[in-house]
């Protein structure tokens, strides 16, 4: 079982070449291979679950060479860590649900789209278990692909729209990282790093103005992704068109894909320009939450609006993430695997009664509660969840990135993004008013089936995982912690820049302990340890160009 | 003397080269070129390159033109109206002159190196310019030489494909 | 007056031209005296001895001989480069037959000629003399003039061969004068020459003659690859060309016009990169937005690839400002994997097009995805593979190419090539949303794929892949054939 | 028994889980109310088991603290399901089940026949679930899943009748309301939080730990700014200015629940939060004066506008905000424990109000429905002279309205004299005391006089409810009046576990009992006390009569307007149209809040996403498509075809570089 | 060879003429004309070098470059004639079917 995460990474590939020899027309066939694959594929992570030592080290580690050509050296190099872990069990346990979500809702080109499905499995998976720089980078330009085709053909009326706005957005963000990657690696290699595997760049010193350019690259790459404002406005559009699968892939895992790109990348490769930026970031990241809420707020369509809310949620996670503390950050780790259950879940609803009415304009719902209480049960505790009541997935979450914020300087940030707290409650419980409460005026309303058994066989599983992570989260939480923490103390090479001291708050006391300060401005080239052990090299590139 | 002989073989060249932009009929045109390219054969013959003057005149003037004006009467071609475009004459104008100033500035300003071979005008008279010649290109020279054979085959097959009326 | 004595010379080197040269030549005879009619079987021919000539190409590699006096020299850059070449050449003779027998001009001659042109394109490659390259690529040249007017009886072509003719004369013209004036500063058309000549100038910038020089010869065959300002012939030329000819020359003579370039600048005049770099920094930039902001808005294909090559000839020009190592390996690859992928395109489009040239819009492919799906895909792995996604070589090859540009500092003109890759992944997707998001506007036609068209999207796709997800393979005989430069 | 605490909340879930998720399929009413009260009476069981033990213990070991199971520990954060058992959560839980089992059982008789009865006993049970953790909590995380909790009750309650547009709405803007609290909650606990963890690595949440080290809190400052924002929590859930406005809007719901939720429990679990952090409380001096003056200027302030309501249901709500003042004002004053007391014997009056007002709903519905009239139900307008057809529930109702306005020896006149004295008395706020007093005193007569208004506009006088349905009218069956009994019962009773010490009768059962909570606080309130708080026992008499006589002037009051001199309220109302027109709209608050933030925020997210998304940053982006578009129109027509301008190009090119080469 | 200038500098005049010629003038075959007159003066340029460096070199050049004019002429007049078979024209303002 060694390369089990390899199998789990490429399972859907040969899933893909299973469904090549399907004919076509036998439409339920391919939907049911598909679904066995993804199930395979979620019992398969789940022996790397089983398998994973609560440790802060990689794991499942594969490293095998791969490209060795000019300056460059690239590794099959792939492992997990509980920060990762997490994400690729999320990304297993949604991809089942979402394919399952397909069987009614798709009914044309069912080959394709089953296809586009499991590419974009291994895409995201690989881009999560991926440790080697380039590898990533490969994994992670390879998913736009077939959320592309999922955007452009199966979607709605101004799909082709959504979805080169999707496309180029994220490509002109990801190739200026490609850019910061190069000149990244360069700068390793004058430090005698031999190959693109993570794990040796973060013990590179780099000096303040490179940080602060690579950082830069990297996080507007990943801003673009995650999204942040004032960068996410291909995320509403993409949403919209989306078909319902796409979007819950979309909400629930390649967004996770930002920010976890600044959890493994941005922030421990380059900790002094984090630190410089996290107040800006964290600017950001308030100014998204509250935004979002107030542009979700007054949205006609409910899909929209649960797009929107997927901003102002991951606003929350960005701001736990640069709240550099291990409460912070793990509060940001849980709050996106509960963004992808509860928002891929409120999509999944969204694409139930858009199946049954061909609409999504909140006007045109209202009292559907009496007509489908089940429907109506579950939406509503989705929704809590989305605004995070305690009991629910969502609170523990959003809890832990305010307490965590606040612990650390973006303390008054803290103070304006809880107030998001209100805004959420706010456009969810409106929406969810005027669709389910009210009169069932509609006369088209009033012939609704409520959920039949296989939208509650998708649902069940979400709810199940709203409440266990609600109530019980010990268990995510402890297998990420070691890792949290060692993400932390990689950040605290920095001085912590203690200026934002509340002034309603009494100077008398001392303020935050600052760690001591370390010198943050290493010479450049500074000589950098020596690769770790872990890391067999097999060819020793010079590192002088050789000319 | 000889300077004096340069400069007017210079000034017929140079006229009768912008006769051959100027001309309103390329078949006057195509004279002036002709005229053009036996000046030049002038200039070969003062900077001892005979053997040179003489393929100038045989397969420039000889051959080459006479093909041009061949093919002009072939296609008969009218004489044209009006130029319809000054400004682009105009334009083009200017630009050739830029292009002349550039050329003349940095001919000023260049160093040609030193000469390398030991070619003088005695060597040649005494050997022959043919001869010399001749023993390059068949030795230094044979491949560039045998490239040209091909580049020949291409222009027939090319030509006999063009323009033969039926393939 | 003594025999001249014609010198026992090393033909090693040029075998493959030789081999070439003959092979067209009896192709010519059998043209004439073979039967008449149908003309594929020369198409058969004329591919095997491609892949024969390959192979003779291939044991090359490895040696270093020079020959003919210093005309021309056997080393490893050149053989990758005539692999570049042979390859084309290949897989346009496969996508041809069809094309020209669809077009009424299946001709003879087409095969002789595409194979005069690679015999060219060899000597540009392999020449180490100022004369060699010229002549080399003159033979290419006329032999493209040629091609590029092939289908006389369209209108097109017809003028399609007459601007690349008259431009491509005149850029001659410049070329030469460039290459006078390099005689005149250094004594000798010798590359290896002038290189030690340059190299002991103190100071090889002050001089301006061999400046100017230099920059009127890189005119020449920038003008070649499609630089701007010197590109603006490419969109109609492959426009009007024959489409099988337009894949070959959008890969081959820009390889061969690359291979020239590196030979001159990096050989010839490493010393005076400083003065080169800058020249190609500002055009690299010029060529990449031009080619790619003009692409947006075509909707002819034939053209939008045109403009599309031009932009790519922008991506090898950021590697070739780089000039490094890793930028010039990036080189050599692209254009490898660019002939894959190009040519797959125009595969791709020669199949969907009908007879006249017709239906060769964007608008054309609309419903192709699901009516045709396998040339969908293959198209769609081309598109990508040129947008630069990975995993493709497309992806591979622009990588090594900004990466150089890093290496060497250029970081702005990485990313600003990374910008204009963003945005030409614009006019690549158009194609894509055509094919997979519109509904067919009229009746699809179906046409039969031919055996030796198939075969070449074939290779097409897996010269795109196999190097996009394995790069070694290719990268590894790149990084050897850039370190006798 | 203390180990059992995890059965108390356990109970009510467990009906909850059956009757949501059976309920539907059981059908029978019986069955389904008989398990939702069936589970809450064993938690009342529990509750009063815990009650006796701790009775029975020394008054230092009544704390108990039960860890369930880890719930979220991260970096130095850590909250576990943990519970705490102490004399004040005895007293809550007690109030809670008990209060809760009667509404249960009433509830079985009101909602008789109603869609969606099982989904009421379930949310209720929930309700009382979440209600129980809240008071339960033994660290403010549990405390406020409690708290959110109740929350969402009420919301999904309120809005139980959903196919109403004002239940929905009421629904939500409790919740968002209530929302508004939660955010002062939280930031109230990051604060302390991260005080107690940055200065003395204590990184707690835990009552029983910041209880130990509170005396590491500073007087002032950095508490301040916490226990505001806890106040601003507890304004959200108790319905404080400027809060408020949910709580009137909440009567959408079903009686029942207006009856536990928003009198009985969950309207005072800002009290109780501010009684269990009152060490932290008492240690910010501006933090209590506000706490007193907001609760004073509530009491009157909802008193002012109770006096014109119709809406028997709406009088009984403003009450409810005017009495969850003097909670307050107990609280902000230092006298905890009587906040706590006003709290136990609002519960048994109010809830005992709410229900006998349900009662005659109930009936009044009835009998409209009868007729096929679509007259309101609730207006009081309506009514009248009810007194002879419902005598159980007139009689526990006056019961309850003596006890609300405060007569001797009805338990809410302990109560409210208690913290009227403490007003007077309280050596905290020196001269703002006879105001706080002076106020407190007004709404205690403004509530004699609204409270009785009621009674005689429902119970006394000419029956004006449609002649044609006058018969049906009846009395309620058993099951609504035996709970109206019992809490009638209560609110005669209740206040005599905290006779004040002077009257001298019985012990201050309650002061006592609750002393151990509060010993802290008041050790600390010492320390800034001002002189005085010695005041004579005469003095105490005399206020305790002058406070008996205002109401007694309150209710004379109300007894000539509505019983004696009917045409008194029209007049009052033609002499002065404007004052009762503010007062019968609630002082505009209402149209106030949507001017200054329900509106503004909709508008702004208008603009946010028509204008500035949708123009601004997608005009930024298309508008970099548009111009790349643009230039690829220019490049495109530079293109021309001709040959000439493609050489005129390549040589305009050479002759650049030439030139730039040759001139630089 | 004190004359170089002279000669190099008229050969300069010439190019640029051709270059003039061939910007301004329509008739394809008349361009084509300047383009010849473009390449004799690079030869004149060429063999003066030659002469100037004592080196046979540039002369032998210059006899491939005529090679190439004469080939470049059959190919171009043969593209002229297709092209006029066509249009009935060898104005370049008629090769305009492609463009933008």
């Amino acid at each position: 079982m060694s390369n089990v995460l390899s199998l789990t990474t490429f399972l859907p590939i040969l899933g893909v070449l299973l469904l090549l020899f399907i004919p076509k027309d036998s439409k339920s066939v391919l939907r049911n291979v598909t679904l066995a694959v993804t199930l395979v594929n979620f019992l398969v992570s789940l022996t790397i679950l089983s398998g994973f030592q609560t440790n802060a080290e990689f794991q499942f580690i594969e490293n095998m060479p791969w490209i060795a050509a000019g300056p460059f050296v690239m590794r099959y190099n792939i492992g997990i860590d509980g920060i990762s872990l997490w994400l690729v069990i999320l990304t297993t346990f949604i991809m089942p649900i979402a394919v399952l979500s397909t069987y009614t809702a798709v009914e044309e080109k069912v080959k394709e789209y089953m296809i586009c499905l499991l590419m974009l499995e291994t895409g995201m998976l690989g881009a999560f278990i991926s440790l080697d720089l380039f590898l990533f980078y490969i994994f992670w330009e390879v998913m736009l692909i077939p959320m592309y085709f999922m955007i452009g053909i199966w979607g709605g009326k101004n799909k082709i729209y959504a979805a080169v706005k999707f496309f180029i957005y994220t490509m002109v963000g990801s190739l200026l990282m490609l850019v910061a990657l190069i000149f990244l690696y360069f700068k390793g290699m004058e430090a005698g790093i031999t190959d693109f595997g993570l794990l040796q760049f973060f013990s590179l010193k780099l000096d303040m103005t490179t940080q602060i350019w690579l950082f830069l690259a990297f996080a507007f790459a990943f801003a673009i992704k995650v999204p942040m404002f004032p960068l996410h406005t291909w995320l509403p559009d993409a949403h919209t068109e989306a078909p319902t699968a796409g979007s819950v892939i979309l909400a629930a895992v390649l967004l996770k894909m930002g920010t976890y790109g600044y959890v493994r990348f941005a922030i421990p490769l380059f900790p002094d320009a984090a630190h410089k930026f996290a107040p800006m970031i964290a600017t950001l990241a308030v100014i998204g939450i509250i935004y979002a809420a107030l542009v979700a707020m007054v949205q006609e369509d409910v899909k929209k609006l649960v797009a929107y809310s997927s901003v102002a949620h991951l606003g929350f996670v960005m701001l736990g993430i640069f709240a550099f503390n291990v409460e912070g950050i793990s509060g940001g780790m849980l709050q996106m695997l509960n963004h992808g259950i509860s928002t891929g879940a409120l999509f999944l609803i969204v694409g139930f009664i858009y199946e049954r009415r061909h609409t999504r304009l909140i006007t045109d719902f209202g009292g559907l509660s009496k007509q489908m209480p089940v429907f109506a049960t579950i939406f509503m505790i989705v929704t809590l969840s989305s605004i995070g009541l305690p009991g629910t997935n969502g609170f523990v979450g959003e809890f832990l990135i305010l307490i965590g914020s606040f612990e650390s300087e973006l303390r008054w940030w803290t103070v304006v993004a809880t107030s998001g707290v209100i805004l959420s409650a706010v456009y969810m419980l409106w929406v969810f008013q005027r669709v389910m409460f009210g009169e069932l005026d509609n006369p088209k309303n009033q012939k609704l089936l409520d959920l039949n058994a296989r939208e509650l066989t998708i649902m069940v599983p979400l709810i199940v995982m709203i409440f266990v992570m609600g109530l019980y989260p010990k268990p995510f939480i402890d297998k990420m912690d070691p890792a949290v923490r060692k993400l932390v103390s990689q950040m605290r090479v920095a001085p912590v820049n203690a200026q934002a001291i509340p002034a309603g708050l009494p100077a008398g006391h001392p303020a935050m302990e600052t760690p001591a300060a370390e010198p943050s401005m290493m010479p450049a080239g500074h000589p950098v340890v020596a690769p770790s052990s872990d890391v067999n090299t097999e060819k020793v590139v010079n590192p002088h160009e050789a000319k | 003397m000889e300077t004096l002989f340069f400069v007017i073989i210079s000034l017929v060249a140079i006229i009768s080269a912008i006769l051959v932009i100027t001309c309103k009929n390329p078949i006057n045109s195509a004279l002036s070129l002709i005229m053009t390219f036996f000046c030049l054969a002038t200039y070969y013959v003062m900077l001892d390159a005979p053997f040179m003057a003489a393929i100038q005149v045989m397969v420039y003037a000889g051959a080459i033109m006479v093909l041009i004006v061949f093919t002009i009467m072939l296609l008969n071609i009218r004489v044209n109206a009006t130029q319809k475009h000054s400004h682009k004459v105009l334009l083009g104008s200017i630009l050739g002159i830029f292009i002349l100033i550039n050329t003349v500035v940095l001919l000023f300003k260049s160093q040609v190196s030193n000469p390398v071979g030991g070619l003088t005008g005695d060597l040649i008279k005494n050997l022959g310019h043919s001869e010399l010649i001749g023993r390059e290109m068949f030795t230094t020279f044979l491949l560039p030489f045998e490239i040209t054979s091909i580049l020949l085959l291409v222009a027939i097959i090319g030509s006999v494909i063009l323009a033969k009326k039926k393939i | 007056m003594d025999m001249i004595s014609i010198p026992v010379v090393n033909m090693t080197p040029i075998l493959p031209e030789i081999f070439l040269s003959a092979l067209a030549m009896v192709l010519l005879l059998i043209n004439v005296f073979g039967p008449s009619g149908q003309k594929s079987y020369l198409a058969y021919i004329s591919f095997f001895g491609i892949v024969a000539t390959a192979v003779l190409v291939g044991a090359g590699w490895g040696g270093h001989i020079e020959s003919f006096s210093g005309s021309v020299v056997l080393d490893n850059f050149a053989t990758f480069f005539k692999m570049i070449f042979l390859l084309a050449a290949g897989l346009a003779v496969l996508i041809s037959d069809q094309y020209m027998e669809r077009e009424g001009c299946n001709h003879g001659e087409l095969y002789p000629l595409i194979l005069f042109t690679v015999v060219g394109m060899m000597f540009m490659a392999s020449g180490t003399d100022l004369m060699t390259i010229f002549l080399g690529l003159e033979v290419m040249s006329v032999s493209l003039y040629v091609l590029a007017g092939f289908n006389r009886a369209n209108k097109k072509s017809n003028e399609a061969g007459l601007k690349y003719f008259l431009l491509g004369a005149f850029s001659t013209g410049f070329l030469l004068y460039g290459m006078a004036l390099t005689y005149g500063a250094t004594g000798t058309t010798r590359i290896y020459k002038i290189a030690s000549v340059v190299g002991q100038m103190t100071l090889p910038s002050a001089n301006i003659m061999l400046v100017a020089g230099m920059l009127l010869m890189m005119t020449g065959f920038l003008f070649k690859i499609a630089a701007v300002p010197f590109h603006m012939w490419t969109p109609d030329v492959y426009e009007g060309a024959p489409t099988p000819m337009t894949a070959f020359m959008s890969a081959g003579p820009k390889a061969a016009g690359f291979a020239a370039l590196l030979r001159i600048l990096l050989v010839a005049m490493p010393t005076l990169q400083v003065e080169w770099s800058q020249l190609l920094w500002v055009l690299a930039v010029l060529t990449m937005t031009v080619g790619n902001i003009t692409a947006l808005r075509q909707d002819n294909i034939k053209r939008m690839l045109a403009y599309s090559s031009i932009a790519h000839a922008g991506y090898a020009l950021v590697g070739l400002t780089a000039g490094n190592g890793t930028a010039t390996a990036g080189i050599l690859f692209y254009m490898l994997s660019y002939t894959f992928m190009n040519i797959g395109a125009f595969a791709v489009i020669i199949l969907i097009a009908k007879k006249g040239e017709t239906n060769g819009n964007v608008m054309d492919f609309a419903g192709l995805g699901f009516k045709r799906p396998v040339l969908a895909v293959a198209m769609t792995i081309f598109l990508f593979s040129l947008a630069g996604m990975p995993p493709t070589a497309g992806f591979i090859g622009k990588f090594y190419l900004f990466s150089g540009a890093v290496q060497k500092g250029y970081i702005w003109l990485a990313v600003i090539g990374v910008l204009n890759s963003a945005a030409s992944v614009y006019y690549y997707l158009r194609v894509m949303v055509y094919m997979y998001m519109k509904e067919p506007t009229e009746e699809f036609e179906w046409t039969q794929v031919t055996a030796p068209v198939a075969l070449a999207l074939i290779i097409a796709i897996a010269g795109t892949m196999i190097p996009g997800i394995v790069p070694s393979i290719i990268l590894e005989y790149a990084q050897e054939a850039v370190k006798l430069i | 028994m203390f180990d059992n605490v995890w059965l108390i909340p356990l109970f009510p879930l467990i009906g909850f889980l059956i009757n949501g998720f059976f309920g539907k399929k059981i059908k029978n009413e019986a069955v389904i109310g008989g398990i939702g009260t069936l589970m809450i009476f064993m938690s009342f069981i529990v509750s009063c088991g815990i009650l006796m033990q701790m009775i029975g213990l020394p008054p230092e070991q009544r704390v108990f603290e039960k860890v369930l199971f880890p719930w979220i520990h991260c970096g130095n954060f850590k909250a576990d399901m943990a519970f705490l058992v102490d004399p004040l959560s005895a007293v809550m839980i007690m109030v809670v089940t008990g209060v809760g089992s009667l509404i249960h059982l009433y509830s079985i008789g009101y909602m008789h026949g109603e869609e969606g009865f099982y989904r009421f006993f379930a949310y209720l049970n929930l309700f009382c679930m979440a209600m129980l953790l809240l008071v339960l909590g033994n660290n403010m995380l549990v405390m406020f899943i409690g708290w959110e909790g109740v929350g969402l009750c009420s919301y999904l309650l309120i809005g139980y009748y959903f196919h109403k547009k004002s239940a929905g709405d009421a629904g939500k803007k409790a919740f968002v309301m209530n929302r508004v609290g939660d955010f002062g909650f939280l930031l109230g606990m990051f604060t302390l939080y991260w005080w107690f963890g940055s200065n003395h690595n204590i990184w707690t949440i835990n009552f029983t730990e910041i209880k130990a080290a509170s005396h590491l809190l500073p007087y002032g400052g950095v508490v301040t700014v916490a226990t505001l924002c806890f106040f601003v929590g507890a304004t959200g859930k108790s319905a404080q200015i400027p809060l408020f406005t949910w709580l009137p809007d909440a009567m959408e719901g079903p009686t029942p629940v207006s009856a536990l939720i928003h009198a009985a429990t969950m309207v005072t679990a800002g009290v109780y939060m501010i009684g269990r952090m009152s060490f932290v409380f008492i240690k910010s001096p501006d933090t209590m004066m506000v706490v007193a003056v907001v609760g004073a200027a509530t009491a009157i302030f909802a008193a002012t506008i109770g006096t014109a309501q119709n809406d028997i249901k709406r009088v009984l709500a403003y009450s409810t905000v005017s009495q969850l003042g003097f909670m307050f004002l107990a609280m902000g004053v230092g006298a905890f424990w009587a906040g706590i007391f006003h709290l136990m014997t609002h519960a048994f009056f109010k809830a005992c109000m709410f229900l006998g007002s349900g009662s005659v709903i109930h009936s009044m519905h009835h009998a409209l429905h009868h007729g096929h009239l679509h007259d309101d139900a609730q207006d009081m307008r309506n009514m009248g002279g009810l007194r002879k057809v419902m005598p159980i529930t007139f009689i526990t109702f006056f019961v309850s309205t003596l006890a609300i306005a405060g007569i001797f020896p009805f338990s809410g006149f302990f109560s409210k004299d208690e913290i009227l004295w403490k007003a007077f008395s309280n050596p905290y706020h020196g001269n703002l005391n006879i105001i706080l007093w002076g106020t407190g005193a007004i709404a205690a007569c403004f509530t004699a006089f609204y409270m009785f208004r009621l009674v005689f506009m429902t119970f006394f006088g000419e029956c004006r409810i449609n002649p044609k349905v006058k018969s049906h009218l009846h009395e309620s069956p058993l099951v609504i009046t035996i709970p109206l009994m019992v809490l009638g019962a209560l609110a005669t009773v209740g206040g005599f576990i905290g006779m004040p010490k002077v009257m001298g009768a019985l012990p201050n059962y309650l002061e006592h009992w609750l002393d151990p909570v509060f010993e802290l606080a008041n050790e600390f309130g010492t320390k800034y006390a001002h002189e005085g708080g010695h005041h004579s026992h005469a003095l105490e008499w005399g206020l305790m009569g002058l406070s008996i006589a205002i109401a007694v002037v309150g209710i004379m009051i109300a007894l000539t307007m509505y019983v004696k001199n009917t045409g008194a309220p029209a007049r009052f109302t033609a002499t002065f149209p404007a004052l009762h027109r503010a007062v019968y709209n609630k002082w505009y608050i209402d149209e106030l809040y949507d001017f200054l933030f329900v509106n503004p925020c909709k508008a702004f997210g208008q603009f946010l996403w028509k204008g500035f998304d949708v123009v601004v940053v997608d005009g930024i982006v298309n508008g970099v498509a548009n111009v790349v578009m643009g230039f690829s129109g220019i490049f495109r027509y530079m293109q021309s075809g001709y040959i000439y301008n493609y050489a005129f190009s390549m040589v305009l090119g050479v002759v650049v570089i030439l030139g730039y080469y040759i001139f630089k | 060879m004190e004359n170089l200038n002279g000669y190099l500098i008229v050969s300069a005049i010439l190019f640029a003429i051709g270059t003039i010629g061939v910007l301004t003038r329509k008739n394809a075959i008349v361009i084509f004309m300047c383009i010849e007159l473009m390449l004799n003066a690079v030869n004149l340029t060429f063999i003066s070098l030659s002469r100037h460096l004592g080196h046979l070199d540039g002369q032998i050049f210059v006899i491939f470059i005529m090679t190439v004019a004469a080939a470049e002429a059959a190919v171009g007049l043969a593209l002229m004639i297709a092209f006029y078979n066509n249009k009935e024209s060898i104005d370049v303002e008629d090769v305009n079917l492609m463009k933008w």
